[in-house]
């Protein structure tokens, strides 16, 4: 077929144009034809058809996300250097250095192509970091999928697993944490997120913006081929039917060598201050480039598309604006400073070309062999695309939901019954070790990882002299979100800051991956906009900004939607990696105590997920200040030296917590109940707010003095003894005793670590 | 004492080792794999990491770097030379260490703790540690089992040249648990696990990795 | 005992950084009128008795679903003289 | 334009993990008979002009120095027709 310029554009008004394949709505096709006043070409076609899918114009979440913009303290976020709207947010950590981190989902990718879907989430979360300036220095994979024993889920997670680590590993950054939870509603729709974390000094954060009349627009990284073409619209604004796998569509294949090559040239060319501005290329390619770029800079720009270097000479304009092949990036930069630019590359045997120049037309002009297929205002393209309101309606079976007490379900109470609760509880797939998983990924490349997984946060050191670092976690229990999504989202939040704060780090900032049904489903618009409204308002009372995220709408296969996931990333700083606080005890002697106050919550948790598959009940409410208090003391307790450990109780509660402890040091304990809570409550309730610390006999007065005076019930609940086996008839073996419950750590460790290889086959995780 | 580290493309593990020897009271000297020059360095360490990504072969690409036909040559008239994980298919794909490393037999990347036990310690690399002594430091690749033939295997064990080996599992299938070899002079060493990952407490699982820095840095003073 | 092999490709579509490395290498080492590499992977499959029809229905059907990704691969099988 | 095939195996002395879990593969999924499988590379080249005897020369270096490993591996180079 012939090109399609805007001067045929113009003398054929009427021409057929597939706008609706291309996933335009009749209206949004009128609009864009008011906007050129003419037809679009089929280049202008394929740029706001990608551009403006929900994906990329958020045009379903906009009118909510805005809220997290909305919601802030007089005069504004004090850590707040770049905020939501870049491409990740950036925060000050003090000393002269700043901070970037972001989640992205890379789900329907994943789940037709696991590895290569899950690798390339890697490498596109990876870039975004990259583009603000920033070293990018770990990264992690809050993961969900289907049940353990699905024959799907045994397709989907060794892939899943393998492309992380097979991508992450290569590229050279850490993995220092991460989620693998399994649920029904995930069968057929696994959820992919990638976090990256990077560094960066104030002076070298960089924008994607292309200012500058007559700077050059320099295209650099991987070739241009035909992967994933319109892999943004119809991947993630596509339902999969039953029949899943059946369409396949064209998928990206990462390369993590020329990714990491990617990230020393960029950081080289940044460094030596030769770039103007950046940006990656992610979903939508160049279109998304260069709209951003031009949109966010003097408002023009033209470009020669026949420069792209392409890897399959045989794609057209069109295929090439919607490309999504990986590993490339787009910076701006002074006519002067090509050829050095240009040096740079050649040394890391990066390929780069001059595509294009900055103008001050206010219009992003593309020509074709000298053609002129484009020629449009980039704001439309980029920022004013759609914006919908969508209908919103509570869901019809949640009063129905929220009435199914779960503390009317039956609880163990003899020695036997607890026993043997709390082994299965031990050995469930979400409660498991996720050893199988994480030992296939590098935690020490680059030598600054303090804490990795299992530890309630990854914790790495991003300044070797000072000790200065940073904590961070990612966290979400969908069966509060869909119990409740307004307190769902918050205790998402608590949860997460809880954990990094747990570490004796400073909460500081927010990013959220909201993983979500369709948004056409009005039960699902009114979940989300209940989420993003409690996420907000907890963001404020924590006092903590959202930085950035992503959306991924349409998670649900033919008949069901996924339990609604918000995942919260916290990310906080540290002084002194030094002071860290790991949650393995140790070696001996500590008492422990229970920090926070232990209702019978047991709505959403994991024990009336594994014990009773029961979903019901209202969850527990978040209380933010309580959990900015036991923030408070967890941080001073690793500060002032007064905590061996600390451990933040979340899915399968106080229980779960003991055997993690335990079994991360070797050495065991006695606990008993606080008075007037039953066992299976101290066990296994999942009250917010809580935490197990273990504190040296020669701390305890001043910690417990130091709660009392903060007002911070804190309970005695046990003690740490390496000699505890003698006592209960297991001389030799180190226990778990509680009243008249004994478990060794042998028989806790072995189904705790039995369950991944049992399912997922053989691996090495001794 | 200057110790060079070479950067490949692809490798990952440099910047640690540089750490490492700088740790070890030494001078750490960047090496670039387009740059035939040493710079006058006294040791040279090959990193970990995927050098050209490893997707051929492990270390098959980076042996024809123009950094290492000096290297190749230097070392074979004695020059020390370290090579850790991907550096150690470096030197097997050089032919400066006889055998090769193969994909794990379980097939995984693993990612562990691993105790060895020293066995040869008078190397360059390796006489600050005690004969038999066991340390734990870092062990993380998808191709690390070690292969040779029989006569080659017999005459490694034979004439004492295993520098180390894996004690409790043996994490990717490496014929004799053998986790490095070296040269009968004993200053080429190839290493499977990451001792430049073992320097610091907070960082790392122990600080039983210094050793080897510290070997080097012994002999060069005393040499 | 026949001998079956199946050869497994990246769809031409498909990026191939193996390949690319390998031209790469090529490069550097000097040899030229290479334009492609492509790196695959090749199964020598050694069946106890005839290649009779079942048998090879049955690796087809391996080849398909266990040897090659048909998302992104392609696959040859034939029997070796 | 010609195109070479170089095949990459490892020698049979060599333990090919695998080639090995392949097998296992097979048994699980129910696919008997097969005594052996052996996993290596192919590598599809393609060359600009003729394959010169210069020309596979280069490429018989190349297989022996860079694309295997003698050590381990033998290879096998045909011209493709
Ligand atoms: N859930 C969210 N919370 C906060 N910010 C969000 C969220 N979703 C998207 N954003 C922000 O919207 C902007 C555009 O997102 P996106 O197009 O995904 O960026 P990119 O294309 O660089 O990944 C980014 O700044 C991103 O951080
Ligand atoms: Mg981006």
């Amino acid at each position: 077929m012939s090109l399609d310029t805007v001067g045929r554009a113009e003398s054929t008004p009427e021409a057929e144009q597939p706008y609706a394949e291309l996933g335009l709505k009749p209206d949004e096709y009128e609009r864009i034809r008011e906007i050129l006043g003419r037809r679009p070409t089929s280049s202008e076609l394929a740029m706001y058809s990608v551009m403006w899918s929900e994906h990329c114009s958020y045009k379903s979440s906009k009118v909510h996300l805005r809220q997290f913009g909305e919601k802030q303290p007089e005069g504004g976020w004090p850590q707040l250097m770049v905020g939501i709207g870049e491409n990740a947010g950036v925060v000050d950590v003090g000393d002269g250095w700043a901070v970037t981190f972001k989640v992205e989902s890379h789900n329907h990718p994943s789940y037709i192509e696991p590895y290569q879907g899950a690798a390339t989430g890697i490498g596109g979360i990876v870039r975004d970091i990259l583009s603000m300036g920033a070293r990018p220095l770990a990264v992690m994979d809050p993961l969900r999928f289907g049940p353990a024993d699905a024959p799907d889920t045994k397709r989907v997670l060794p892939g899943i697993v393998a492309g992380i680590g097979g991508y992450g590993n290569c590229l050279g950054l850490p993995t220092i944490g991460g989620e693998v939870v399994f649920d029904a509603t995930y069968a057929g729709n696994p959820l992919v997120n990638a976090l990256c974390v990077g560094a960066m000094k104030h002076e070298d954060v960089h924008l994607a913006s292309a200012k500058g009349v007559g700077n050059l627009v320099i295209l650099y990284g991987a070739r241009t081929g035909g992967d994933g073409i319109g892999g943004v619209s119809v991947l993630a604004s596509e339902t999969f039917d039953a029949d899943g796998p059946a369409k396949r569509p064209s998928v990206q294949v990462g390369d993590p060598f020329m990714e990491k090559l990617l990230i020393e040239c960029t950081l080289e060319v940044l460094r030596a201050g030769l770039v103007e501005g950046i940006q990656d290329l992610g979903g939508a390619g160049i279109s998304c480039a260069t709209s951003e770029l031009a949109s966010n800079g003097e408002g023009g720009m033209h470009v020669r598309l026949d420069r792209v270097l392409l890897r399959d000479p045989s794609l057209s304009p069109e295929e090439i604006l919607m490309s999504e092949s990986q590993e490339r990036m787009c910076a701006i930069v002074m006519p002067g400073n090509v050829d050095a630019f240009m040096e740079i590359c050649r040394k890391w045997e990066v390929e780069a070309v001059v595509i294009g120049e900055v103008t001050d037309s206010g219009r992003l002009t593309i020509d074709w062999h000298g053609e002129r297929v484009v020629d449009v205002p980039p704001r439309t393209v980029a920022h004013e695309g759609p914006v919908y309101n969508r209908p919103m309606q509570r869901p019809s079976d949640l009063d129905a939901l929220q009435a199914d007490d779960a503390r009317a379900l039956t609880r163990p109470t003899t020695p036997q019954e607890i026993r043997e609760t709390w082994l299965r509880m031990t050995g469930s797939p979400n409660l498991a070790s996720k050893k199988w998983v994480t030992s296939q990924y590098d935690r020490y490349v680059l030598g600054n990882t303090v804490l990795a997984q299992p530890e309630d946060s990854g914790m790495i050191r991003i300044d070797e002299e000072s000790g200065l670092g940073v904590a961070v976690s990612t966290d979400c229990n969908g069966r509060f979100v869909r119990l409740d999504p307004y307190e769902g989202a918050k205790l998402a939040l608590a949860e997460s800051y809880r954990n990094v704060a747990a570490t004796g780090a400073r909460p500081l900032a927010v990013t959220n991956c909201l993983n979500f049904g369709s948004p056409e489903d009005p039960e699902v618009m009114w979940t989300f906009a209940e989420a993003v409204r409690g996420l907000a308002d907890g963001c404020l009372e924590l006092g903590i900004p959202v930085t950035g995220g992503n959306v991924s709408f349409y998670n649900s296969t033919a008949d069901t939607a996924i339990l609604p996931t918000p995942v919260v990333g916290v990310l906080g700083v540290i002084d002194d990696v030094e002071r860290r606080t790991p949650i393995s005890w140790g070696p001996d002697g500590e008492v422990i105590y229970l920090l926070g106050d232990t209702a019978e919550d047991f709505a959403g948790s994991e024990w009336a997920h594994v014990m009773h598959s029961h979903l019901g009940g209202l969850p527990p409410r978040a209380d933010l200040a309580r959990e900015r208090l036991l923030a408070d003391i967890l941080i001073a307790g690793s500060r002032d030296g007064m905590l061996t450990a600390a451990h933040d109780i979340a899915d399968g509660g106080v229980a779960q917590a003991l055997v993690e402890m335990a079994l991360g040091s070797g050495v065991g304990a006695r606990v008993w109940a606080p008075d007037g809570v039953d066992a299976a409550t101290f066990l296994w309730s999942e009250s917010p707010g809580r935490a197990i610390v273990a504190v040296p006999r020669s701390e305890e007065m001043r910690f417990t003095a130091m709660c009392a005076a903060r007002g911070l019930p804190a309970h005695r609940i046990g003690a740490v003894d390496s000699g505890l086996g003698a006592d209960v008839g297991r001389p030799g073996e180190q226990v778990l005793q509680f009243g008249d419950v004994v478990l060794t750590l042998a028989e806790l460790r072995e189904v705790h670590e039995a369950t991944f290889p049992s399912y997922f086959g053989p691996a090495l995780t001794v | 004492m200057k110790i060079g580290v070479v950067t490949f493309p692809g490798s990952l593990d440099d910047r640690d080792a540089q750490r490492a020897v700088r740790l070890a009271g030494g001078e750490p000297v960047a090496l670039w794999h387009g740059d035939d020059d040493l710079k006058g360095v006294d040791a040279v360490v090959l990193p970990g990491g995927f050098s050209y990504g490893d997707y051929l072969r492990c270390g098959a690409i980076a042996k024809f770097a123009p950094v290492m036909t000096t290297i190749i040559a230097r070392a074979q008239q004695g020059l020390p030379v370290l090579g850790i994980c991907n550096g150690f298919q470096i030197l097997c794909e050089s032919h400066l260490l006889p055998g090769a490393l193969t994909r794990n037999d379980h097939l995984h990347f693993v990612c562990r703790d691993q105790r060895l036990r020293m066995e040869r310690v008078d190397t360059v690399w390796t006489n600050a540690y005690a004969e038999g002594e066991e340390i734990v430091i870092p062990l993380k690749n998808g191709e690390g089992g070690y292969v040779a033939d029989d006569a080659t295997l017999d005459r490694l064990e034979g004439d004492g040249l295993v520098v180390a080996r894996y004690l409790e599992v043996n994490p990717n299938g490496s014929l004799r648990d053998i986790a490095g070899i070296s040269n009968p002079s004993g200053t080429i060493v190839g290493l499977m696990p990451h001792p430049e990952h073992a320097v610091e407490s907070l960082t790392g699982p122990s600080t039983d990795g210094l050793g080897f820095f510290v070997s080097a840095l012994n002999r060069l003073v005393n040499a | 005992m026949a001998r079956v092999i199946v050869d497994v490709m990246l769809k031409p579509e498909i990026l191939d950084p193996q390949g690319r490395a390998v031209m790469g290498a090529f490069a550097r080492l000097g040899v030229h009128g290479v334009v492609d590499v492509r790196q695959g992977k090749r199964f020598e499959i050694t069946l106890e008795g005839e290649p009779t029809d079942e048998a090879l229905a049955d690796l087809h059907r391996m080849a398909e679903e266990l040897l090659s990704n048909p998302v992104i691969e392609s696959y040859t099988l034939r029997v070796e003289a």
